[in-house]
Protein backbone atom coordinates (compact mmCIF):
# COMPACT_ATOMS: atom_id res chain seq x y z
CA UNK A 1 0.00 0.00 0.00
CA UNK A 2 1.99 2.64 -1.19
CA UNK A 3 1.75 5.95 0.99
CA UNK A 4 3.46 9.17 -0.67
CA UNK A 5 3.96 12.27 1.80
CA UNK A 6 5.76 14.77 -0.38
CA UNK A 7 6.11 18.89 -0.18
CA UNK A 8 6.50 18.38 -4.51
CA UNK A 9 3.25 18.49 -6.96
CA UNK A 10 2.03 15.52 -8.43
CA UNK A 11 -0.16 15.33 -11.73
CA UNK A 12 -3.59 13.57 -10.57
CA UNK A 13 -4.12 12.09 -13.96
CA UNK A 14 -1.10 10.59 -14.38
CA UNK A 15 -1.05 9.15 -10.76
CA UNK A 16 -4.38 7.41 -11.64
CA UNK A 17 -3.03 6.07 -14.78
CA UNK A 18 0.30 4.86 -13.05
CA UNK A 19 -2.30 3.16 -10.41
CA UNK A 20 -5.01 1.60 -12.71
CA UNK A 21 -2.00 0.05 -14.37
CA UNK A 22 -0.83 -1.71 -11.31
CA UNK A 23 -3.98 -3.20 -9.80
CA UNK A 24 -5.17 -6.29 -12.10
CA UNK A 25 -8.16 -7.99 -11.60
CA UNK A 26 -10.23 -4.37 -10.47
CA UNK A 27 -13.60 -3.70 -12.05
CA UNK A 28 -13.34 -0.45 -10.18
CA UNK A 29 -11.33 2.48 -9.66
CA UNK A 30 -12.25 5.05 -7.23
CA UNK A 31 -10.15 8.29 -7.11
CA UNK A 32 -10.10 11.34 -4.65
CA UNK A 33 -8.30 14.75 -4.94
CA UNK A 34 -8.43 17.07 -2.67
CA UNK A 35 -7.57 20.34 -4.02
CA UNK A 36 -7.17 23.85 -1.81
CA UNK A 37 -10.10 26.04 -1.80
CA UNK A 38 -10.02 29.73 -1.77
CA UNK A 39 -13.10 29.89 0.81
CA UNK A 40 -13.27 33.53 1.91
CA UNK A 41 -11.17 34.80 -1.05
CA UNK A 42 -8.03 36.40 -0.88
CA UNK A 43 -6.18 33.40 -0.13
CA UNK A 44 -2.47 33.86 -0.26
CA UNK A 45 -0.83 30.79 0.55
CA UNK A 46 -2.10 27.35 2.50
CA UNK A 47 0.56 26.43 4.27
CA UNK A 48 0.26 22.37 5.71
CA UNK A 49 2.32 21.03 8.16
CA UNK A 50 2.73 17.27 9.06
CA UNK A 51 4.83 15.61 11.72
CA UNK A 52 7.49 13.46 9.68
CA UNK A 53 7.68 9.54 10.90
CA UNK A 54 4.22 9.27 12.08
CA UNK A 55 2.61 10.90 9.26
CA UNK A 56 3.71 7.53 6.89
CA UNK A 57 2.69 5.41 9.99
CA UNK A 58 -0.37 6.88 10.57
CA UNK A 59 -1.25 6.58 6.82
CA UNK A 60 -0.31 2.81 6.02
CA UNK A 61 -2.34 2.10 9.50
CA UNK A 62 -5.12 3.53 7.79
CA UNK A 63 -4.84 2.08 4.45
CA UNK A 64 -3.95 -1.35 6.03
CA UNK A 65 -7.43 -1.24 7.82
CA UNK A 66 -9.46 -0.58 4.37
CA UNK A 67 -7.79 -3.41 3.24
CA UNK A 68 -8.14 -5.51 5.60
CA UNK A 69 -11.98 -4.45 5.62
CA UNK A 70 -12.82 -4.21 2.22
CA UNK A 71 -11.72 -6.43 -0.51
CA UNK A 72 -9.41 -4.82 -2.50
CA UNK A 73 -6.87 -4.87 -5.20
CA UNK A 74 -4.70 -1.61 -4.48
CA UNK A 75 -5.06 1.46 -2.07
CA UNK A 76 -2.96 4.79 -2.55
CA UNK A 77 -2.83 7.83 -1.17
CA UNK A 78 -0.84 10.74 -2.24
CA UNK A 79 -0.41 13.76 0.58
CA UNK A 80 1.67 17.23 0.11
CA UNK A 81 2.89 19.56 2.69
CA UNK A 82 4.74 23.11 2.66
CA UNK A 83 2.71 25.73 0.28
CA UNK A 84 0.49 25.34 -1.87
CA UNK A 85 -1.78 28.04 -3.85
CA UNK A 86 -5.58 27.82 -4.25
CA UNK A 87 -6.65 25.54 -6.58
CA UNK A 88 -3.59 23.41 -6.07
CA UNK A 89 -3.84 19.97 -5.75
CA UNK A 90 -3.41 18.70 -1.66
CA UNK A 91 -3.98 14.94 -1.65
CA UNK A 92 -5.44 12.09 -3.66
CA UNK A 93 -6.75 8.76 -2.38
CA UNK A 94 -6.68 5.46 -5.06
CA UNK A 95 -8.84 2.84 -4.31
CA UNK A 96 -9.30 -0.13 -6.81
CA UNK A 97 -11.93 -3.36 -6.59
CA UNK A 98 -13.07 -6.12 -8.24
CA UNK A 99 -16.81 -4.20 -7.49
CA UNK A 100 -17.54 -0.92 -7.29
CA UNK A 101 -19.11 -0.87 -3.94
CA UNK A 102 -15.71 -1.50 -2.44
CA UNK A 103 -13.93 0.88 -3.91
CA UNK A 104 -16.67 3.60 -2.97
CA UNK A 105 -16.69 2.68 1.08
CA UNK A 106 -12.96 1.85 1.15
CA UNK A 107 -11.73 5.64 -0.31
CA UNK A 108 -14.18 7.19 1.53
CA UNK A 109 -13.13 5.72 4.49
CA UNK A 110 -9.76 6.93 3.25
CA UNK A 111 -10.88 10.04 3.48
CA UNK A 112 -12.73 9.94 6.46
CA UNK A 113 -9.83 8.85 8.79
CA UNK A 114 -6.69 11.52 6.54
CA UNK A 115 -9.10 14.10 7.67
CA UNK A 116 -9.08 13.72 11.64
CA UNK A 117 -6.44 10.67 12.13
CA UNK A 118 -3.39 11.74 9.96
CA UNK A 119 -1.06 14.24 11.63
CA UNK A 120 -1.44 17.20 9.32
CA UNK A 121 -2.43 20.54 9.90
CA UNK A 122 -3.43 23.24 7.77
CA UNK A 123 -3.29 27.05 8.00
CA UNK A 124 -4.78 29.55 5.45
CA UNK A 125 -2.59 32.98 4.91
CA UNK A 126 -4.61 36.11 3.52
CA UNK A 127 -3.37 40.05 3.30
CA UNK A 128 -5.53 39.96 6.77
CA UNK A 129 -2.98 37.56 8.54
CA UNK A 130 -3.07 33.70 9.14
CA UNK A 131 -5.01 31.41 10.56
CA UNK A 132 -4.97 27.29 11.64
CA UNK A 133 -7.87 25.80 9.88
CA UNK A 134 -10.09 24.09 12.49
CA UNK A 135 -10.98 20.61 12.59
CA UNK A 136 -15.13 20.36 11.68
CA UNK A 137 -17.53 18.41 14.10
CA UNK A 138 -18.45 17.15 10.71
CA UNK A 139 -15.46 15.33 9.87
CA UNK A 140 -14.86 13.33 13.25
CA UNK A 141 -18.92 13.00 13.16
CA UNK A 142 -18.29 11.35 9.57
CA UNK A 143 -15.51 8.90 11.22
CA UNK A 144 -18.09 7.30 13.40
CA UNK A 145 -20.31 5.51 10.02
CA UNK A 146 -17.19 3.05 10.00
CA UNK B 1 9.14 7.35 38.86
CA UNK B 2 12.56 7.45 38.12
CA UNK B 3 13.61 10.69 35.47
CA UNK B 4 14.00 10.05 32.39
CA UNK B 5 14.88 11.80 28.97
CA UNK B 6 12.01 12.99 26.38
CA UNK B 7 11.48 14.61 23.30
CA UNK B 8 8.62 16.56 22.96
CA UNK B 9 7.79 18.15 19.67
CA UNK B 10 5.06 20.74 19.57
CA UNK B 11 3.15 21.44 16.21
CA UNK B 12 0.73 24.02 14.60
CA UNK B 13 -0.86 26.32 16.90
CA UNK B 14 0.73 24.82 20.32
CA UNK B 15 4.36 25.27 18.58
CA UNK B 16 3.72 28.20 17.49
CA UNK B 17 2.32 29.52 21.28
CA UNK B 18 5.53 27.52 22.86
CA UNK B 19 7.78 28.93 20.51
CA UNK B 20 9.68 26.15 19.29
CA UNK B 21 9.20 22.68 17.50
CA UNK B 22 10.83 20.24 20.09
CA UNK B 23 12.34 19.69 23.15
CA UNK B 24 14.44 17.46 25.10
CA UNK B 25 12.83 17.17 28.30
CA UNK B 26 14.43 15.10 31.49
CA UNK B 27 11.45 14.62 33.93
CA UNK B 28 9.95 11.86 36.26
CA UNK B 29 6.11 12.80 35.23
CA UNK B 30 4.33 9.62 35.17
CA UNK B 31 1.66 10.21 32.76
CA UNK B 32 0.81 12.55 30.31
CA UNK B 33 -0.99 15.29 32.29
CA UNK B 34 1.63 15.39 34.95
CA UNK B 35 4.31 16.14 32.13
CA UNK B 36 1.56 18.71 31.10
CA UNK B 37 1.39 20.01 34.57
CA UNK B 38 5.33 20.37 35.29
CA UNK B 39 5.89 22.25 31.48
CA UNK B 40 2.56 24.94 32.45
CA UNK B 41 4.77 25.99 35.48
CA UNK B 42 7.83 26.50 33.82
CA UNK B 43 6.31 29.52 31.69
CA UNK B 44 3.43 31.05 30.83
CA UNK B 45 3.67 30.47 27.25
CA UNK B 46 3.55 26.86 27.92
CA UNK B 47 0.23 27.33 30.27
CA UNK B 48 -1.10 29.76 27.28
CA UNK B 49 -0.21 26.67 25.23
CA UNK B 50 -2.06 23.90 27.47
CA UNK B 51 -5.14 25.99 28.89
CA UNK B 52 -7.35 24.38 27.15
CA UNK B 53 -6.20 20.33 26.74
CA UNK B 54 -9.71 19.56 25.44
CA UNK B 55 -8.53 21.29 22.04
CA UNK B 56 -5.27 19.31 22.09
CA UNK B 57 -4.15 15.49 20.83
CA UNK B 58 -1.16 14.22 22.47
CA UNK B 59 0.60 11.26 20.43
CA UNK B 60 3.09 8.56 22.45
CA UNK B 61 5.80 7.38 20.62
CA UNK B 62 4.05 8.66 16.80
CA UNK B 63 0.79 6.59 18.25
CA UNK B 64 -1.99 8.80 18.99
CA UNK B 65 -2.86 8.29 23.23
CA UNK B 66 -4.72 9.45 25.56
CA UNK B 67 -3.68 12.50 28.34
CA UNK B 68 -4.03 9.77 31.32
CA UNK B 69 -0.93 7.54 29.22
CA UNK B 70 1.80 6.82 31.23
CA UNK B 71 5.10 7.34 30.15
CA UNK B 72 7.11 5.04 31.31
CA UNK B 73 9.53 3.81 28.61
CA UNK B 74 8.16 6.62 25.96
CA UNK B 75 11.31 8.18 24.31
CA UNK B 76 8.63 10.99 21.87
CA UNK B 77 5.72 12.91 23.18
CA UNK B 78 3.79 15.18 20.63
CA UNK B 79 1.45 17.63 21.42
CA UNK B 80 -0.84 19.25 18.52
CA UNK B 81 -4.46 20.73 17.72
CA UNK B 82 -7.15 18.14 16.07
CA UNK B 83 -5.43 17.24 12.72
CA UNK B 84 -6.75 18.83 9.67
CA UNK B 85 -5.65 16.84 6.88
CA UNK B 86 -7.22 15.64 3.39
CA UNK C 1 -23.11 18.32 -18.33
CA UNK C 2 -21.11 16.86 -20.36
CA UNK C 3 -22.14 13.13 -21.34
CA UNK C 4 -20.13 11.22 -24.38
CA UNK C 5 -20.89 7.96 -25.48
CA UNK C 6 -18.18 6.66 -27.76
CA UNK C 7 -17.08 3.32 -29.35
CA UNK C 8 -13.24 4.45 -29.09
CA UNK C 9 -11.22 4.30 -25.96
CA UNK C 10 -10.56 7.54 -23.23
CA UNK C 11 -7.55 8.18 -21.34
CA UNK C 12 -9.03 8.08 -17.62
CA UNK C 13 -5.68 10.29 -16.16
CA UNK C 14 -6.17 12.57 -19.41
CA UNK C 15 -9.79 13.01 -18.77
CA UNK C 16 -9.62 13.67 -15.09
CA UNK C 17 -7.08 16.14 -15.53
CA UNK C 18 -8.92 18.03 -18.27
CA UNK C 19 -12.32 17.55 -15.65
CA UNK C 20 -10.63 18.82 -13.19
CA UNK C 21 -9.61 22.00 -14.93
CA UNK C 22 -13.26 23.22 -15.86
CA UNK C 23 -14.37 22.92 -12.34
CA UNK C 24 -13.32 26.62 -10.67
CA UNK C 25 -14.26 26.37 -6.90
CA UNK C 26 -14.21 22.78 -6.03
CA UNK C 27 -12.26 21.43 -2.99
CA UNK C 28 -12.81 17.41 -4.23
CA UNK C 29 -13.13 15.86 -7.35
CA UNK C 30 -14.19 12.12 -7.89
CA UNK C 31 -13.77 9.78 -10.37
CA UNK C 32 -14.91 5.96 -10.77
CA UNK C 33 -13.68 4.08 -13.63
CA UNK C 34 -15.21 1.15 -14.51
CA UNK C 35 -13.10 -2.09 -15.93
CA UNK C 36 -13.70 -4.91 -18.03
CA UNK C 37 -12.88 -7.94 -16.35
CA UNK C 38 -12.19 -11.49 -16.99
CA UNK C 39 -14.28 -13.04 -14.09
CA UNK C 40 -14.48 -16.60 -15.37
CA UNK C 41 -11.19 -16.40 -17.38
CA UNK C 42 -10.90 -16.43 -21.19
CA UNK C 43 -13.07 -13.81 -21.87
CA UNK C 44 -11.88 -13.11 -26.07
CA UNK C 45 -14.25 -9.71 -25.70
CA UNK C 46 -16.91 -8.09 -24.24
CA UNK C 47 -19.56 -6.35 -26.21
CA UNK C 48 -21.79 -3.19 -25.59
CA UNK C 49 -24.82 -2.72 -26.78
CA UNK C 50 -26.80 0.41 -26.21
CA UNK C 51 -29.41 2.46 -26.99
CA UNK C 52 -28.78 5.60 -29.68
CA UNK C 53 -30.47 9.02 -29.32
CA UNK C 54 -32.04 7.16 -25.95
CA UNK C 55 -28.50 6.69 -24.28
CA UNK C 56 -27.86 10.36 -23.49
CA UNK C 57 -31.16 11.44 -23.15
CA UNK C 58 -31.37 9.15 -19.95
CA UNK C 59 -28.03 9.66 -19.12
CA UNK C 60 -28.92 13.26 -18.90
CA UNK C 61 -31.24 12.92 -16.89
CA UNK C 62 -29.69 10.99 -14.39
CA UNK C 63 -26.69 13.68 -14.41
CA UNK C 64 -29.49 16.46 -14.06
CA UNK C 65 -30.93 14.61 -10.87
CA UNK C 66 -27.52 14.51 -9.70
CA UNK C 67 -27.10 18.28 -9.90
CA UNK C 68 -30.21 18.80 -8.57
CA UNK C 69 -29.78 16.99 -5.55
CA UNK C 70 -26.35 17.97 -4.30
CA UNK C 71 -23.99 21.17 -4.45
CA UNK C 72 -22.09 20.38 -7.34
CA UNK C 73 -19.61 22.49 -9.21
CA UNK C 74 -19.80 19.68 -12.10
CA UNK C 75 -20.25 16.49 -13.45
CA UNK C 76 -19.06 14.22 -16.53
CA UNK C 77 -20.47 10.51 -17.97
CA UNK C 78 -17.79 8.64 -20.67
CA UNK C 79 -19.39 5.44 -21.63
CA UNK C 80 -18.04 3.24 -24.19
CA UNK C 81 -19.46 0.96 -26.27
CA UNK C 82 -19.05 -1.77 -28.98
CA UNK C 83 -16.25 -4.22 -28.20
CA UNK C 84 -13.94 -4.58 -25.70
CA UNK C 85 -11.33 -6.34 -24.43
CA UNK C 86 -10.47 -7.57 -20.59
CA UNK C 87 -8.88 -4.47 -18.88
CA UNK C 88 -9.98 -1.71 -21.06
CA UNK C 89 -11.91 0.97 -19.50
CA UNK C 90 -15.47 0.81 -20.18
CA UNK C 91 -16.67 4.08 -18.56
CA UNK C 92 -16.06 6.98 -16.09
CA UNK C 93 -18.14 8.93 -13.49
CA UNK C 94 -16.70 12.31 -12.83
CA UNK C 95 -17.86 15.01 -10.19
CA UNK C 96 -16.90 17.90 -8.46
CA UNK C 97 -17.72 19.58 -5.10
CA UNK C 98 -16.83 22.11 -2.71
CA UNK C 99 -17.17 19.35 0.02
CA UNK C 100 -16.09 15.85 -0.32
CA UNK C 101 -19.13 14.49 0.67
CA UNK C 102 -21.49 15.44 -1.97
CA UNK C 103 -18.38 14.67 -5.21
CA UNK C 104 -18.44 10.95 -2.96
CA UNK C 105 -22.35 10.48 -3.15
CA UNK C 106 -22.86 12.12 -6.22
CA UNK C 107 -20.38 9.49 -8.15
CA UNK C 108 -21.79 6.73 -6.39
CA UNK C 109 -25.35 8.00 -7.20
CA UNK C 110 -24.21 8.24 -10.92
CA UNK C 111 -23.36 5.05 -10.86
CA UNK C 112 -25.77 2.94 -9.51
CA UNK C 113 -28.20 4.63 -11.55
CA UNK C 114 -25.43 4.25 -14.89
CA UNK C 115 -25.97 0.33 -13.81
CA UNK C 116 -29.98 -0.24 -13.91
CA UNK C 117 -30.78 2.76 -15.61
CA UNK C 118 -28.91 4.13 -18.66
CA UNK C 119 -29.68 1.51 -22.18
CA UNK C 120 -26.48 -0.38 -22.21
CA UNK C 121 -26.39 -3.74 -22.43
CA UNK C 122 -23.09 -6.38 -22.27
CA UNK C 123 -22.30 -9.61 -23.62
CA UNK C 124 -19.33 -11.45 -22.78
CA UNK C 125 -17.68 -14.07 -25.22
CA UNK C 126 -15.63 -16.68 -24.91
CA UNK C 127 -14.57 -19.38 -26.96
CA UNK C 128 -17.35 -21.77 -25.16
CA UNK C 129 -20.01 -19.08 -26.30
CA UNK C 130 -21.68 -15.57 -25.77
CA UNK C 131 -23.70 -14.63 -23.38
CA UNK C 132 -25.22 -12.01 -21.96
CA UNK C 133 -24.45 -10.41 -18.64
CA UNK C 134 -27.45 -10.82 -16.70
CA UNK C 135 -28.59 -7.54 -14.47
CA UNK C 136 -28.17 -8.03 -10.75
CA UNK C 137 -30.54 -7.45 -7.62
CA UNK C 138 -27.30 -5.91 -5.95
CA UNK C 139 -27.72 -3.23 -8.32
CA UNK C 140 -31.43 -2.63 -8.19
CA UNK C 141 -31.26 -2.81 -4.30
CA UNK C 142 -28.36 0.02 -4.39
CA UNK C 143 -31.16 2.05 -6.26
CA UNK C 144 -33.39 2.03 -3.17
CA UNK C 145 -30.84 3.77 -1.26
CA UNK C 146 -31.28 6.78 -3.09
CA UNK D 1 -58.58 3.78 -31.40
CA UNK D 2 -57.27 3.79 -34.72
CA UNK D 3 -54.50 2.63 -36.30
CA UNK D 4 -51.08 4.40 -36.22
CA UNK D 5 -47.43 3.45 -37.39
CA UNK D 6 -45.14 2.85 -34.69
CA UNK D 7 -41.26 1.92 -34.67
CA UNK D 8 -40.67 -1.23 -32.57
CA UNK D 9 -36.97 -1.57 -31.96
CA UNK D 10 -35.32 -4.74 -30.02
CA UNK D 11 -32.42 -4.89 -27.90
CA UNK D 12 -29.85 -7.54 -26.61
CA UNK D 13 -30.92 -11.03 -26.55
CA UNK D 14 -34.45 -9.09 -27.48
CA UNK D 15 -32.79 -8.56 -30.86
CA UNK D 16 -31.32 -11.72 -30.78
CA UNK D 17 -34.83 -13.80 -30.22
CA UNK D 18 -37.01 -11.70 -32.79
CA UNK D 19 -34.20 -11.47 -35.29
CA UNK D 20 -34.18 -7.82 -36.48
CA UNK D 21 -33.13 -4.56 -34.51
CA UNK D 22 -36.32 -2.70 -35.74
CA UNK D 23 -39.54 -2.79 -37.79
CA UNK D 24 -42.22 -0.76 -38.72
CA UNK D 25 -45.72 -1.83 -37.35
CA UNK D 26 -48.70 -0.60 -38.02
CA UNK D 27 -51.07 -1.62 -35.23
CA UNK D 28 -54.25 -0.50 -33.08
CA UNK D 29 -52.96 -1.65 -29.90
CA UNK D 30 -54.06 0.70 -26.99
CA UNK D 31 -51.25 -0.23 -24.66
CA UNK D 32 -47.96 -1.87 -24.42
CA UNK D 33 -49.53 -5.05 -23.18
CA UNK D 34 -51.89 -5.26 -26.00
CA UNK D 35 -48.96 -4.48 -28.35
CA UNK D 36 -46.85 -7.84 -26.98
CA UNK D 37 -50.57 -9.66 -27.56
CA UNK D 38 -50.49 -8.34 -31.39
CA UNK D 39 -46.63 -9.79 -31.52
CA UNK D 40 -46.79 -12.93 -30.03
CA UNK D 41 -50.22 -14.52 -32.25
CA UNK D 42 -47.63 -13.52 -35.30
CA UNK D 43 -44.95 -15.44 -34.90
CA UNK D 44 -43.26 -17.63 -32.27
CA UNK D 45 -40.39 -15.98 -32.23
CA UNK D 46 -41.98 -13.21 -30.71
CA UNK D 47 -44.33 -15.37 -28.28
CA UNK D 48 -40.34 -16.43 -27.59
CA UNK D 49 -38.74 -13.20 -27.08
CA UNK D 50 -42.17 -11.73 -24.75
CA UNK D 51 -42.21 -15.14 -23.07
CA UNK D 52 -41.41 -14.00 -19.55
CA UNK D 53 -42.42 -9.95 -19.74
CA UNK D 54 -40.82 -9.28 -15.86
CA UNK D 55 -37.80 -10.31 -17.21
CA UNK D 56 -38.45 -7.69 -19.70
CA UNK D 57 -38.18 -3.43 -19.89
CA UNK D 58 -39.84 -1.09 -22.22
CA UNK D 59 -39.48 2.58 -23.45
CA UNK D 60 -41.63 4.50 -24.97
CA UNK D 61 -40.14 7.29 -27.32
CA UNK D 62 -36.98 6.64 -25.13
CA UNK D 63 -38.54 7.04 -21.79
CA UNK D 64 -38.74 3.97 -19.33
CA UNK D 65 -42.33 3.45 -19.65
CA UNK D 66 -44.82 0.58 -18.01
CA UNK D 67 -46.20 -2.13 -19.42
CA UNK D 68 -50.13 -0.84 -18.95
CA UNK D 69 -48.90 2.71 -20.48
CA UNK D 70 -51.08 3.78 -23.12
CA UNK D 71 -49.70 3.93 -26.95
CA UNK D 72 -51.54 6.93 -28.64
CA UNK D 73 -49.20 9.08 -29.70
CA UNK D 74 -45.79 7.15 -29.28
CA UNK D 75 -43.85 7.19 -31.96
CA UNK D 76 -41.22 4.77 -30.79
CA UNK D 77 -40.96 1.59 -29.16
CA UNK D 78 -37.88 -0.07 -27.37
CA UNK D 79 -37.66 -3.38 -26.01
CA UNK D 80 -35.09 -4.79 -24.09
CA UNK D 81 -33.86 -7.10 -20.60
CA UNK D 82 -33.01 -5.22 -17.48
CA UNK D 83 -30.19 -2.47 -17.99
CA UNK D 84 -26.50 -3.53 -17.25
CA UNK D 85 -24.67 -0.54 -18.09
CA UNK D 86 -21.38 1.22 -15.73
Amino acid sequence: MPVRVQPDPFDAGGELNAFAATVPGAGAVVSFTGIVRDVAGGLSVMEIEHYPGMTEKAITAIADAALARWSLTGAQVIHRYGRLQADEDIMMVLTAAPHRADAFAAAEFLMDYLKSRAPFWKKEVTAQGADWVAAKEDDEAALRRW
Amino acid sequence: MTAQRIDVLYFAWVRERIGLPRERIETAAATVSDLIAELCQREERYAAAFADTKALRVALDQELSEFTAPLAGVREVAFFPPMTGG
